[in-house]
């Protein structure tokens, strides 16, 4: 990103080697760098800004879809992922802090280390979207459940009330959510009746006064538009793990400089930069993991 | 002093269309007559906003010209006699000035808007349903119309909604415009205060037909508006079913089907009656009551060969009898 | 705006740029963000309500955010200008997803009536999911979807 | 300060070897340029060929609605044409025209620095630019797009033309085409100002711009992930968006209006900038009131994110938003107003030149005058319910984002025309084609005010008879306009070619940019001058050998050195 300016830089008279031309000291190269990158994680901020709007607008008013839905997902292995991922963000910084003082081997583990923690993260996202997909846990149009939600199983047979859910591979997950709805869900859903539209001979209920409540309101209500979860689940998750993705393949390119020498105690911004970048995707997973995994 | 100009000729050559006029007089030099207790206000506010800015305006450009006639370069190596650059009074003067002229002008435009979506408890319902491309107005005893009628001095409050894509709701004359959405009810109200005949228009982009979606607003004297909606809410009353057929088509179907055989964005009505007509996917069917019924109902269901599946459909808006009525009327045309 | 000038008092010499921040407070960060991780989803196992749940949620996510910001990105030992655009940027999203979330909250009511008393004549399209797909319920009253191909 | 000595201006004529123009030959060596001011010219022959396009959609346009009715295309040609004309003059004219055009150019010179802070990222937004626009073009042969740039929902999920997905495409690399640049400035503006160059002795322009880059950061992204969230929307059919789904089709209008309200500061503060600088030079004399001329284009900016809510009064926004939305929008007028009066202070003594520039910023005053005056109309709720959606708006949107912002541009052009070429233009030919432009504009766009209030909604093929006449004349002010921007376009590459030479510094300006060669060195500055007050010019004296204006050093008191 910002580093591509300075890695080759134009020979100057009288300028260190690669201090851009435009720059009069390493320093100054250096915060110019790192503010470019703190603006460039503005800008991402805002992009993520805009998922989380809509998530807040659909979580604020229908709070009953998240309840619902949450429970599709499995708590256990977004832990797991959060762990990961905070423990590869931490062997960023220590990398960081081993190409500070020209530490090349460990900044060269370091950063394998936090490779290898990033493709775990997407190994379990796999995993995860796998399951989803087969389940038809998906958005719009093909959310067509084959399980009732607190089922994790990452078989695709569909489910019978007679078998219980098959425990996930792990130890069972940490907070089992407590109030796992009976299997009858599915079939409250068929028997729903508020769709069966009353005849309108005489203009809209919608006319009439605000105060006379519809006559379903008692029955008990079937969650409806859960789709939505899934449409913002993917999108969020989708685009954070694009993020990580992108990550991994600055990273990659860190390693090989690393490996290759490239760094030295006084010349170490890509990887400073490239670590801002990878902490900024530790941050939103920091939010999204309880918005979308701890719902209760 | 209404600028709005009578017909040019080059204009009256070229159009073909029946557009009624927006303005029919009586208006002012900036906003068309006004015929709600809704335009009065914003009227009102209009004017008030215009002086101010015309005040200002003058001010600015006057004085513009003046300093640059008076304060002009003679010769390059002029220099310039002030030296002043800045005063701190003189700016916050002119900051705190605009400043209390706007806050004004928020005021009023809020009090005239608070007027406008809160409704009186007693205001006459009426629910406005956009689609591409027209307007229906269903009355509170379920009769569906494209006419917009009201009764003169009481409050009258529209429902909103689309059954497509986004429509907004314009009545130039009453200064009231509001979105149709789908998926949701919009409401506004208004007291019209002048009998007479409006034009409603569709404000909000919606497609091929957005220009020509207008609806005939009529405000009724007193007693008018009961009298038209017993009416036409029964028109078999005095009329046979061709001739119902007639009027539904001229209302609802003509701006999309001719009934002289030329194409148009539908299949004409002409000579289509006991015939096969071929269909997109292939297959032919013969046109008689079922297939009429089924194409006003389910339009999506079978689509004319040459022809794009637009047709909105009008469940709930045209009754069986109105249909059957629509069907004799398509009969008629073949004799 | 304090920023000045940024080339004076830098040598030319291309040693200690950036800071460093001890090993000791990275591992230590590391621990405490396990930590709070643990006590996130432990505390799921009670239910204070909805809204506290979110917000107990929302608090220990932003300490942890916070945690990463102030020592993985040495938020603490850099220049204001850099905190000044996390907390800016943290802002602006806050206002967009603040207002809009006032508007969507004040409207939801014109969403709910015409859900609760759809139109004459609305057939409500089909909502995902919300049949089983093995078993569509006898006979809806409903026709065809009307989100056909407009 | 080791790399600095103070102050040898550079005002002798760089010769080929430095001259930036050509100082290497060849595409490739423009094509890979890292050059701040090749990129700058790059930009500035792209942001016109895009202006010719949407000039043709325009005319296109006012053409089919000299009859009510067919005139010369269908209703779905028409539709297709003022949707390319809004997208392509938004996002590829006037959004890029002067941060990424003029400022690209002028803003590392004005400041003292050899180049911006990330030349290659300053590359690749042009060539994001680049793609942008290829996408644009893409989207007319596949089918071209109806939807109105602003591609509200459900519409925008439903039409069946085949370019909506390439141009949501290109308004999204576009969106960060936008943000690069904004960061590049940023980053350059604080990093690497010269000694002696403090935020207050920053030229008014780069406070423009600086603020400018605050929103392009800040907002953009915003754009970026609405438009993602669209095309999954239209191609997966996600449900956020859409009502058939149980989505809320007022949300995409709060996520489109986040950015494009503020999107509308992006290109006014910028334009504002340069009509500060050209008032403050052909006036000769020091801008009045220059701190709350800078704190009001950051006031601006920042209050431009408090009211998008205002594009959304009539379209199911609640009561409570559209009031709060109704008050927060006077407050942007303000700090416009506060510039307009600052403006005319400063004139006020002045010795004032009517250059071809001049006569632009004039034009400025006169028509963002009128286009922020209605402004105050369309604020007011009770009067907005009745504008909105109609010429009125077309008119007011045209006034500020065309009367102002591109009048502005075009004076910053000819301002900085003989810095960017090394040519004079013939004033005869400049002040001929002003006048086209400025008498063609409000001939066209004026009628629309007359015709908004009296009910005309805009967007419309068809239209009522008695609106014929208002309509006509629009037409004709438009072709007037057309004639102006040709003449100018004729005049300035005759003087590419032909002009006279430029001397450094033609205007008398006292800013940086012009203490340096037209055209500048490659590297701007052998050794960048003291920056004293950019509007101080006692010390710019007329030297008729050159025609131009020189730098003479006066023994003056020694600036306090600012800060350290």
């Amino acid at each position: 990103m910002a580093s591509s300016s300075t890695t080759a830089a134009e020979p100057h008279a009288g300028h260190p080697p690669r201090l851009a031309h435009q720059f009069d000291t390493p320093a100054q190269q250096f915060e110019s760098v790192v503010q470019g990158m703190w603006l460039f994680l503005a800008t991402e901020i805002l992009l993520f800004g805009g998922l989380f709007c809509a998530y807040a607008v659909y979580r604020a008013n229908h709070p009953e879809i998240f309840e619902y839905a949450h429970k599709y997902l499995d708590t256990f292995w977004g832990a797991v992922n959060t762990v990961i991922l905070l423990c590869s963000s931490f062997t960023m910084a220590a990398g960081v802090w081993a190409a500070q003082r020209g530490r090349r081997v460990m900044l060269s583990v370091m950063l394998a280390l936090t490779l290898l923690g990033g493709l775990g993260f997407l190994g379990i996202k796999y995993v995860e979207y796998k399951h989803k997909w087969e389940a038809g846990l998906l958005w719009g149009r093909h959310y067509q459940p084959l399980y009732p939600p607190g089922h994790h199983g990452e078989d695709a047979t569909p489910h019978t009330p007679a078998s219980p859910a098959p425990a996930p591979p792990p130890p069972a997950p940490p907070a089992v959510p407590a109030e796992t709805p009976p299997p009858a869900a599915v079939s409250a859903d068929a028997a729903d009746p508020s769709w069966n539209l009353h005849a309108f001979d005489s203009g809209p209920r919608g006319l009439l006064l605000p105060g006379s409540a519809p006559p379903v309101a008692s029955e008990p209500q079937p969650v409806r538009n859960v789709h939505i979860f899934f449409g913002i689940y993917f999108c969020m998750t989708g685009l954070h793990g694009l993020h990580v993705i992108a990550g991994l393949i600055v990273i990659g390119w860190l390693l090989v400089g690393a490996v290759a020498g490239r760094y030295s105690g006084g010349y170490f911004t890509p990887v400073e930069v490239g670590g801002l970048y990878w902490h900024l995707v530790d941050l939103i997973w920091i939010y999204l993991f309880p918005l979308l995994y701890l719902i209760h | 002093m209404n600028p709005i100009a009578p017909l040019p000729l080059l204009a009256q050559a070229a159009s073909p269309t029946t557009w009624p006029t927006v303005s029919p007089g009586g208006g002012t030099a900036w906003m068309p007559p006004a015929a709600s207790t809704a335009a009065h206000h914003a009227d009102f506010v209009f004017y008030f906003i215009y002086w101010v800015a015309v005040f200002f305006f003058v001010l600015i450009v006057a004085l513009m010209a003046y300093f640059a006639i008076r304060y002009r370069r003679r010769a390059a190596h002029e220099r310039a006699p002030g030296a002043a650059t800045h005063n701190t009074a003189l700016e916050i003067t002119w900051s705190a000035i605009p400043l209390a002229l706007v806050i004004v002008m928020f005021y009023l435009g809020y009090r005239g808007f608070l007027d406008m979506v809160n409704p009186p408890a007693d205001a006459l319902p009426i629910l406005v349903t956009g689609q591409k491309w027209v307007w229906s107005f269903t009355y509170p005893n379920g009769h569906s119309d494209t006419e917009l009628h009201v009764p003169v001095d009481r409050p009258v409050q529209l429902t909103l909604w689309s059954s497509d894509v986004i429509h907004s709701f314009y009545v130039p004359a009453f200064r009231i415009k509001r979105d149709a959405v789908p998926g949701r009810y919009n409401k506004i109200w208004f007291e019209a205060t002048k009998p007479g005949e409006y034009l409603a228009l569709c404000a909000e982009y919606c497609g091929t037909q957005h220009s020509d979606m207008l609806a005939r607003v009529v405000v009724h004297e007193p007693g008018g508006y009961e009298s038209w909606l017993s009416e036409a809410s029964d028109p078999f009353r005095t009329r046979s079913y061709a001739e119902v057929g007639r009027l539904i088509h001229q209302k609802r179907c003509a701006g999309c089907h001719s009934v002289d055989g030329s194409a148009n964005i539908g299949p004409t009505f002409k000579g289509i009656w006991n015939h096969q007509v071929a269909l997109r996917d292939g297959t032919s069917v013969l046109v008689d009551e079922n297939y009429i019924r089924e194409s006003i109902l389910y339009p999506q269901k079978q689509i004319v060969k040459g022809y794009d599946p637009v047709m909105p459909t009008f469940q709930g808006q045209l009754k069986d009898r109105e249909i059957l009525a629509l069907i004799e009327y398509i009969k008629e045309l073949e004799k | 705006m304090a920023e000045h000038a940024s080339t004076h008092a830098h040598s030319a010499s291309d040693e200690h740029v950036g800071h460093r921040v001890p090993l000791w407070v990275l591992a230590a960060t590391l621990a405490a963000l396990l930590a709070l991780t643990v006590l996130t989803v432990s505390v799921t196992a009670w239910n204070f309500g909805r809204a506290v749940n979110l917000w107990i949620a929302m608090i220990i996510a932003t300490v942890k955010a916070t945690l990463v910001a102030l020592y993985f990105m040495h938020v603490r030992y850099d220049k204001p200008i850099v905190g000044l655009i996390l907390v800016g940027s943290l802002a602006f999203v806050a206002l967009f997803i603040g207002l809009t979330l006032m508007d969507a909250v004040e409207y939801q009511t014109y969403l709910a009536d015409f859900r609760d008393s759809p139109p004459p004549g609305y057939s409500p399209p089909e909502m995902p999911g919300e049949r089983p797909a093995p078993a569509p319920p006898a006979t809806p009253p409903s026709a065809p979807p009307t989100d056909g191909g407009t | 300060m080791t790399a600095f000595s103070p102050g040898v201006a550079l005002d002798r004529p760089a010769g080929p070897r430095t001259d930036y123009l050509r100082v290497r030959a060849g595409l490739a060596s423009w094509l890979f340029t890292l050059d701040h001011k090749r990129i700058g010219v790059m930009y500035l022959v792209g942001i016109l060929g895009a202006f010719l396009l949407g000039g043709i959609f325009a005319l296109l346009i006012r053409t089919e609605l000299l009859t009510p009715a067919r005139t010369v295309m269908s209703a779905d040609r028409y539709n297709q044409f003022f949707t390319l004309h809004g997208a392509i003059m938004t996002f590829l004219v006037i959004i890029p025209g002067i941060p990424a055009a003029l400022g690209n150019f002028v803003l590392p010179i004005m400041l003292g620095a050899r180049d911006l802070a990330f030349p290659r990222i300053n590359l690749a937004s042009f060539y994001l630019w680049v793609l942008g626009a290829v996408l644009a073009v893409l989207a007319i042969v596949l089918g071209s797009v109806d939807t109105g740039w602003t591609f509200y929902v459900p519409y925008a999920t439903e039409t069946t033309m085949g370019g909506v997905i390439p141009v949501l495409l290109g308004a999204f690399v576009l969106g960060f085409s936008s943000i690069f640049t904004g960061l590049n400035f940023i980053v350059t503006i604080h990093k690497m100002r010269p000694p002696g160059m403090t935020w207050f002795r920053l030229p008014l322009f780069l406070w423009a711009l600086y603020a400018t880059a605050i929103i392009q950061i800040l907002a953009t992204p915003v754009l970026g992930i609405t438009l993602v969230l669209l095309i999954i929307e239209r191609v997966f059919k996600l449900g956020i968006f859409l009502p058939a789904l149980g989505g809320d089709p007022v949300l995409y209008q709060h996520f489109f209006w986040f950015y494009s309200h503020p999107a509308v500061y992006i290109m006014i503060l910028p334009a504002m900038g340069i009509v500060s600088e050209l008032i403050s030079v052909f006036s000769r004399k020091h801008i009045f009131g220059y701190t709350f001329i800078a704190f009001s284009s950051i006031a601006i900016a920042v209050f431009g994110f408090f009211v998008w809510g205002h594009h959304m009064f009539v379209s199911g926004q609640s009561t409570m938003l559209t009031t709060i939305f109704s008050l927060l929008t006077y407050s942007v007028s303000i700090p416009s107003a506060v510039k307009v009066f600052n403006w005319l202070a400063t004139m006020y003594r002045g010795s004032i030149a009517l250059k071809t520039p001049m006569l632009y910023a004039l034009a400025f005053i006169f028509l963002f005058g009128i286009g922020g005056l209605t402004g105050l109309f369309l604020g007011a709720l009770a009067t907005d319910v009745h504008l909105t959606d109609t010429y009125f708006v077309v008119a007011h949107f045209h006034y500020v984002m065309m009367g102002s912002t591109l009048i502005a541009m075009i004076g910053g052009l000819h301002y900085w025309w003989p810095k960017m070429t090394g040519r004079m233009y013939s004033e005869r030919a400049g002040v001929i084609a002003w006048a086209l432009v400025f008498v063609g504009f409000n001939l066209t766009f004026f009628p629309q005010f007359i015709m908004g209030a009296h009910g005309m909604p805009r967007r419309y093929y068809n239209y009522p008879p008695e609106f014929a006449l208002l309509h006509q004349l629009s037409t004709v002010g438009a072709y007037l306009m057309a004639v102006g921007f040709f003449l100018t376009a004729a005049y300035l590459l005759h003087a590419l070619f032909r002009g006279a030479r430029a001397p450094a510094n033609p205007w008398g300006g006292a800013t940086l940019e012009w203490r340096c060669a037209s055209p500048p060195p490659t590297e701007n500055f052998e050794h960048p001058p003291v920056a004293g007050d950019p509007y101080d010019y006692s010390d710019i004296e007329y030297d008729p050998q050159t025609g131009g204006y020189v730098h003479v050093p006066r023994p003056a008191p020694a600036a306090p050195a600012a800060v350290h």
